[in-house]
């Protein structure tokens, strides 16, 4: 059978995980053989380019891959001149040559949402006010970091002069950035430090769901309520957190909607040659974010918890 | 001979690499004697007693403890069995204190619920012990008992073995170089040891290549050669010229054609 | 020794004058009493002292560089973030001292932490049987390790990379990359979230799983110094040659060590999940770095056999002490990662330096 | 002897017979001619047989496993994969036979790739000019580590787990995260990507830092094994305080090793642009244990003085082997990191049992 | 004394934590002489001939070579003027071999091109060399001079490194109970070959406790107690058990009032 790679960031992230659960399932229904890769860590490129050489000599049919960033251009461009359909999954690479298509959700579209979102929840005088902690990945400067990071703080309404690395804003109303390394354990910790540095702070951001939970855990250890806590990812236990109130609202992504879309793209190309089209008025494949939030907004286009539910990580 | 030997060794065998150190190694020692172990640097005297204490695994052969056969897979193995040996390196833990390394391995526990429940060992008297057997050495010019072993001199240092060996040794002693590095006059407390502890009934095994030493205490001298028991001779028999010309191969001992 | 063909069974005629020889000891200077000379005295019998004078001497600098460091609030902040660390770093001082390292604590502390979750909020069980599972499975995987080390006498650097990989595979595959959540333990096995809770006193909380720390370092304290396994422990750290030619059984004592470290990491787990409030399998990634880290701050030697568990549990609060003011400091991060290196480089060196000035 | 009070000028009686004294010496049994002989005195005059054994059966295992894996394709592409790991892995055999770690390796390389990649297309310095000065600070990186490690007397683990975070706030700092990407290099300054081309020939590629690595090792081991130099850094890893009782130059000795360690991670870095033909300054996050697995399957003993350059570069690429392999036999992700850490296991257990054998 | 000492020591001073290992030890080598040094386990010999040969730096005290005063920061200090000491410990490399040990820091190079630019070690004249030594010493029984150290008997390494010191001392040579784990006729080899060392010239200090070694080859004898010089005899002059009274404290040389 035609053999169809997935090349993930790393198999750490419950969001690869479920892609990569996608993928294979969509694999198996089609009839294609399936491998799976994971990078080492975000940012890393070399075990990537290990892979997509791996599936150039495994004679894949199509390559799907989340990058870590752009280094992987040149062993993709080798890939396609071997005839490889590729793929780019929730982040497009700069170079269009590099690849056939991206099925993507904006994240700095997914980071506006919740910061739109706050700032209306705030109200004028709450915004002027507000005290932010950003609760990133690390300080490596990953473009998922900085896209959702960047992407909050103008939603809120905060002048960021350079939209490509982290803490280029000046605003007294950021207090800090510290790292989450994307879990609970460090989501925890950074909120205590940013605790320490400001008792009073009223609006969390986090990078995903799990360092929210984290933080959550600090904002009730020192006994503080009604501080608004965002996220981004919507997976379901994020999406149950939304619906309990710990996190006020998340923007939702698709992670297995991007592998079996992308598995059906591999089929098709198999079959007649022919490659995926962009959607309408893009250069990419939009698979859509969506805010969850049982607080709706006005001017914020938002679902609730049970249709986030619903769609949860699907 | 009517008289069993108590640790007996047939035809051990050991080779490292190409090396053979051991090549059919016999061995007796009889109840209550000092047998001494001589020959040539690297004629396989400690091997032999290595096998016989546990510490290295023959290729080929047996040991017998009172006439039964044994496989010591550990040092510790033969320890339990009453045997007790110092090495010619010396095993020390240098970070430990004298009492600690004096008693590594079979600690003395606080009487009562401490020592039963808590396993708390009971220093005080172990420390006692242990600067009680140093002085019967005369080696107290080491003032601290909880010193370090390593910060003594090499001479100190093998003391500390001896007194070791000497005060646990139930069944069979084994002593590899005992005076190697000892002045004289500590070295002369070790003889009076060794025969302090004949005295108390126990066999020892004394490789020295100290000739008067080892004419002045042993009851019978093994000599070693090329990795095998050359001959056993009793001092009373012969002299020292004739053990130290059999040893280095002058001279061949009568009824014995070499071998190798 | 006069004539040839006569065996000698005499003294040596030069040794005749021994039983005159004096009985004189060699002299030790006695420690006078000026200031440096007491604390030289008292450094060299409690090295543990210096990273006691370092965590001091650090608090008072970070307060005052950085006023909203000071207080008993910051510093009950420092104490709970480095409650795991400090667990983790017991376990790894048992390792050290026998010359090992274990690179898989933290691999061992996030799998038995997912079983007592999975156990205790998936299938139900009560939270006692899950937590002496998730133990259970931790003791599993140090007697692994120690196994690996004694038996195939293989190095331990060698052994627990190897099981890092291993046992992180199997927390993966085993987890599926899910977490539980804070609200779902809550519900149905709030007690596995006893250890995170605490009592506060002006300002200053105190966490039970902070008094545990405590106490089991107490405990190992007088473990390693007054019972024979302690002894063992370190002998095999000095030279482990040595110590199985003194008759110890050293593979034996090498897997209860393995075993025991373990053992803790299983505990601190249990730890772990009070504090963080939930389980995830990608937490805790950085407290095997840290834990060796905190091990050789406290003056352990990566070379066995020399050390203090008491030391570790300093070392563990130092690193947290730095990385808590310079935040608050305002350090840039950059310069937080790179001060972090300089603390290790420093103060290791502060101790070697500090114990030869002692001597 | 005979009388007390006259000193004896003479030889002791019963050494007189001595001038007899037989000179025959210890027998050495010779080796027998049957098979497992023959492979017996070759494994032990050889060591570096065993990785290569080891690493030809897998070879042979993958391919019939995972078909695909057979042919040159698969395998020249392991040997572009583990270039960058092999020369790392020569600087950590250097480091380890004087039975040191250097932890921060990965970072060095990182450092230098960014500074040359900065200097030749930002700065637009000429392409040798930007790799020198990349080589440079590669070479005085290690220089910081080896003064570190023998004048202060620190163990290399701690001084390098110290530089390890040093070096990585400074890579931080210096890019502020940015990477170079490989259209800009490709514009300004291709000759940095050098090394990533090579000729094809019947199916196989093999890239100039393929070759390079090749020559680079043969030269190393020249070095170690017919150079002063190489003997003293055998010296040193067996017994530090014997090499400088018998007069060696310890700290020297110590400095260079290090140094040449930087400097090949230096090299390293434009061998690693030309393979990923970008710059990152969070890339070969995982060299340095992958460099130390290298090193270990390769037979070189962590507690020093033992071991074998050649033998790294085989490490490298049995890892590599396993990694295409299992992934080319569709192996799930999890069992692949299960595999490679009992791969750790297996192989240094394996290459411990094969020695004592061959004796 | 006319003649000038060739090495002499001042007034060393060395503690060890509170230990005083050297309590204003002095200390005189004569040129051509074989000058033994003697006392009881623990008195500080090593660590005085430790400081002679910059193993250990003295807390005070002058050393002299040539009447010049000298620091040495290291061993190799002491090796590049010449001075070759065989230490209690034997430092040597355990997995290197027998030839790479004896020219460990001195390699002799190929010549030519392979030597000066590629600096290539001249195996073949090196093992060669260091075969010839140990022959000398009568030491063949290792058989195998690229065999590593760690497979030697305790007596053979010793050799080895008794053969380094006398093959390249050039102005001292310093040996510290250089037959303490020797047999009879490794032993009696040992002192031929010091004798040989005088001949040519190169003084020797030797650190013994076998008394009849002491006085057969020593011309004087040093005295060492309690870490610091007790007097200096001739062996011509004194009796051996003058000698062990002395060091052991059981008589006092004449003009001498014991101060510790
Ligand atoms: N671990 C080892 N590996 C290889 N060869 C060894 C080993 N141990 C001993 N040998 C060899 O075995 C032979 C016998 O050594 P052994 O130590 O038993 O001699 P010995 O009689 O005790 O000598 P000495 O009087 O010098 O102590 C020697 O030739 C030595 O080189
Ligand atoms: N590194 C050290 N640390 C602490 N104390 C030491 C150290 N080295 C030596 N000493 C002490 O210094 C004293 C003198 O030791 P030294 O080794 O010089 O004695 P020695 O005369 O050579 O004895 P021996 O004849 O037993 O070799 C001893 O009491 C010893 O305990
Ligand atoms: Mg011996
Ligand atoms: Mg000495």
């Amino acid at each position: 059978a035609d053999l169809a790679c997935l090349i993930t960031k790393n198999n750490t992230n419950p969001f690869f995980v479920k892609m990569k659960e996608g993928a294979e399932a969509a694999a198996a229904a089609a009839g294609l053989d399936f491998q799976a890769y994971a990078g080492e860590k975000d940012g890393d490129a070399a075990p990537q380019i290990t892979a997509i050489e791996n599936c150039i000599a495994a004679g894949a049919k199509g390559i799907l891959i989340t990058a870590s960033n752009d280094s992987v251009v040149p062993a993709l461009k080798e890939a396609r001149a071997a005839g490889i359909l590729v793929i780019a999954l929730d982040t497009a690479i700069s170079d269009p040559e590099a690849q056939d298509m991206t099925f993507a959700t904006d994240n700095f579209e997914a980071g506006l949402r919740i910061g739109k979102w706050a700032a209306g929840k705030l109200g004028a005088e709450g915004v002027a006010s507000a005290k932010i902690a950003m609760l990133d990945i690390n300080k490596d400067n990953i473009s998922v970091d900085v896209a959702r990071d960047t992407g909050f703080l103008v939603g809120f309404g905060i002048e960021v002069p350079d939209l490509t690395v982290m803490g280029s804003e000046t605003d007294a109303r950021v207090i800090g950035h510290e790292s989450s390394d994307a879990n609970n354990e460090g989501g925890l910790r950074a909120m205590e430090t940013l605790l320490a540095k400001d008792p009073d702070i009223n609006v969390v951001y986090t990078i995903n769901e799990p360092a929210a939970e984290g933080a959550y855990q600090a904002l009730k250890a020192a006994g503080k309520e009604g501080v608004l806590v965002v996220s981004v990812d919507g997976g379901c236990p994020g999406v149950k957190s939304v619906k309990e109130g710990i996190i006020g609202a998340t923007s939702q992504q698709y992670p297995l909607l991007m592998a079996s879309k992308g598995i059906e793209a591999i089929v098709t190309y198999a079959k007649d040659g022919t490659k995926p089209a962009a959607s309408e008025g893009l250069t990419f494949f939009n698979t859509g974010v969506n805010l969850v939030t049982d607080q709706p907004v006005d001017g914020v286009e938002s679902i609730d918890s049970a249709k986030g539910t619903e769609l949860c990580w699907g | 001979m009517t008289v069993k030997p108590i640790l007996e060794a047939r035809g051990l065998m050991k080779r490292y690499g190409t090396v053979v150190a051991m090549n059919g190694a016999d061995f007796d020692l009889m109840p209550g004697e000092i047998c001494a172990v001589i020959g040539d640097n690297g004629a396989g005297k400690s091997t032999l007693i290595k096998a016989l204490s546990g510490a290295v695994t023959p290729d080929h052969g047996e040991i017998l403890l009172d006439g039964q056969p044994v496989h010591f897979r550990s040092p510790d193995d033969a320890r339990a069995m009453g045997i007790e040996t110092v090495y010619q390196n010396l095993a020390m833990s240098p970070a430990l204190s004298i009492a600690d390394n004096m008693f590594l391995g079979r600690e003395w526990r606080k009487p009562g619920i401490m020592g039963s429940v808590f396993r708390q060992m009971d220093r005080p008297r172990m420390e006692a012990f242990a600067r009680q057997k140093l002085s019967e050495l005369g080696l107290m010019t080491i003032q601290d008992i909880s010193q370090a072993v390593e910060t003594l001199s090499g001479g100190q240092r093998q003391g500390v073995a001896v007194a070791r060996a000497a005060a646990f040794g139930s069944k069979v002693v084994i002593l590899d170089e005992p005076t190697a590095a000892l002045g004289v006059k500590e070295s002369r407390r070790v003889l009076e040891l060794i025969r302090d502890v004949r005295a108390r009934g126990i066999p020892i095994i004394l490789i020295s290549h100290n000739m008067p030493h080892v004419f002045e205490v042993a009851d019978r001298i093994h000599i070693h050669r090329l990795g095998r028991r050359l001959c056993v001779i009793r001092p009373q028999d012969y002299s020292m010229s004739d053990a130290v010309a059999f040893m280095t191969g002058a001279k061949l001992p009568e009824g014995v054609t070499e071998a190798a | 020794m006069s004539t040839v063909d006569e065996p000698t069974k005499t003294i040596s005629d030069f040794e005749a004058t021994l039983n005159k020889a004096d009985t004189a000891v060699a002299t030790f200077e006695k420690d006078d009493k000026t200031l440096t000379h007491v604390l030289r005295a008292q450094l060299r019998k409690n090295p543990t002292l210096i990273p006691a004078l370092v965590l001091l001497v650090s608090i008072i600098a970070f307060s005052i560089v950085a006023p909203r460091f000071f207080g008993m609030g910051a510093l009950s902040t420092v104490l709970k973030q480095t409650t795991v660390t400090g667990f983790i770093a017991l376990a790894q001082t048992l390792v050290i001292l026998t010359a090992g390292i274990d690179l898989s604590v933290g691999a061992i502390l996030v799998i038995s932490s997912l079983i007592m979750g999975n156990l205790a909020v998936i299938s139900g069980l009560p939270v006692f049987l899950a937590v002496l599972i998730g133990f259970g499975f931790g003791g599993l995987m140090g007697f692994v390790n120690g196994v690996l080390v004694a038996k195939i006498k293989l190095p331990p650097f060698i052994v627990t990379l190897g099981t890092l990989s291993i046992f992180n595979a199997l927390k993966l595959w085993y987890s599926q990359s899910e977490s539980i959540r804070n609200a779902d333990i809550e519900a149905n096995a709030s007690g596995l979230l006893w250890f995170g809770q605490g009592f506060n006193f002006s300002g200053a909380s105190l966490s039970y799983g902070g008094i545990t720390l405590i106490l089991l370092a107490a405990a190992l304290w007088y473990v390693l110094n007054h019972t024979a396994w302690g002894r063992h422990v370190h002998a095999i750290g000095d030279d482990p040659d040595a110590a199985m030619l003194s008759g110890i059984n050293v593979d034996r004592t090498l897997i209860s060590v393995y075993t025991v470290a373990g053992l803790i990491c299983g505990f601190a787990a249990w730890i772990a999940i009070g504090r963080v409030g939930s389980v995830s399998p990608i937490a805790f990634d950085t407290v095997n770095l840290g834990s060796i880290t905190a091990v050789v701050i406290g003056g352990t030697s990566l070379f066995g056999g020399r050390g203090s568990i008491i030391g570790s549990v300093l070392g563990a609060f130092i690193v947290g002490v730095f990385n808590t003011g310079l935040s608050l400091a305002g350090v840039d991060d950059y310069w937080q990662m790179f001060a972090a290196g300089c603390l290790v480089i420093v103060a290791v060196a502060l101790d070697q330096w500090l114990r030869r000035a002692s001597q």
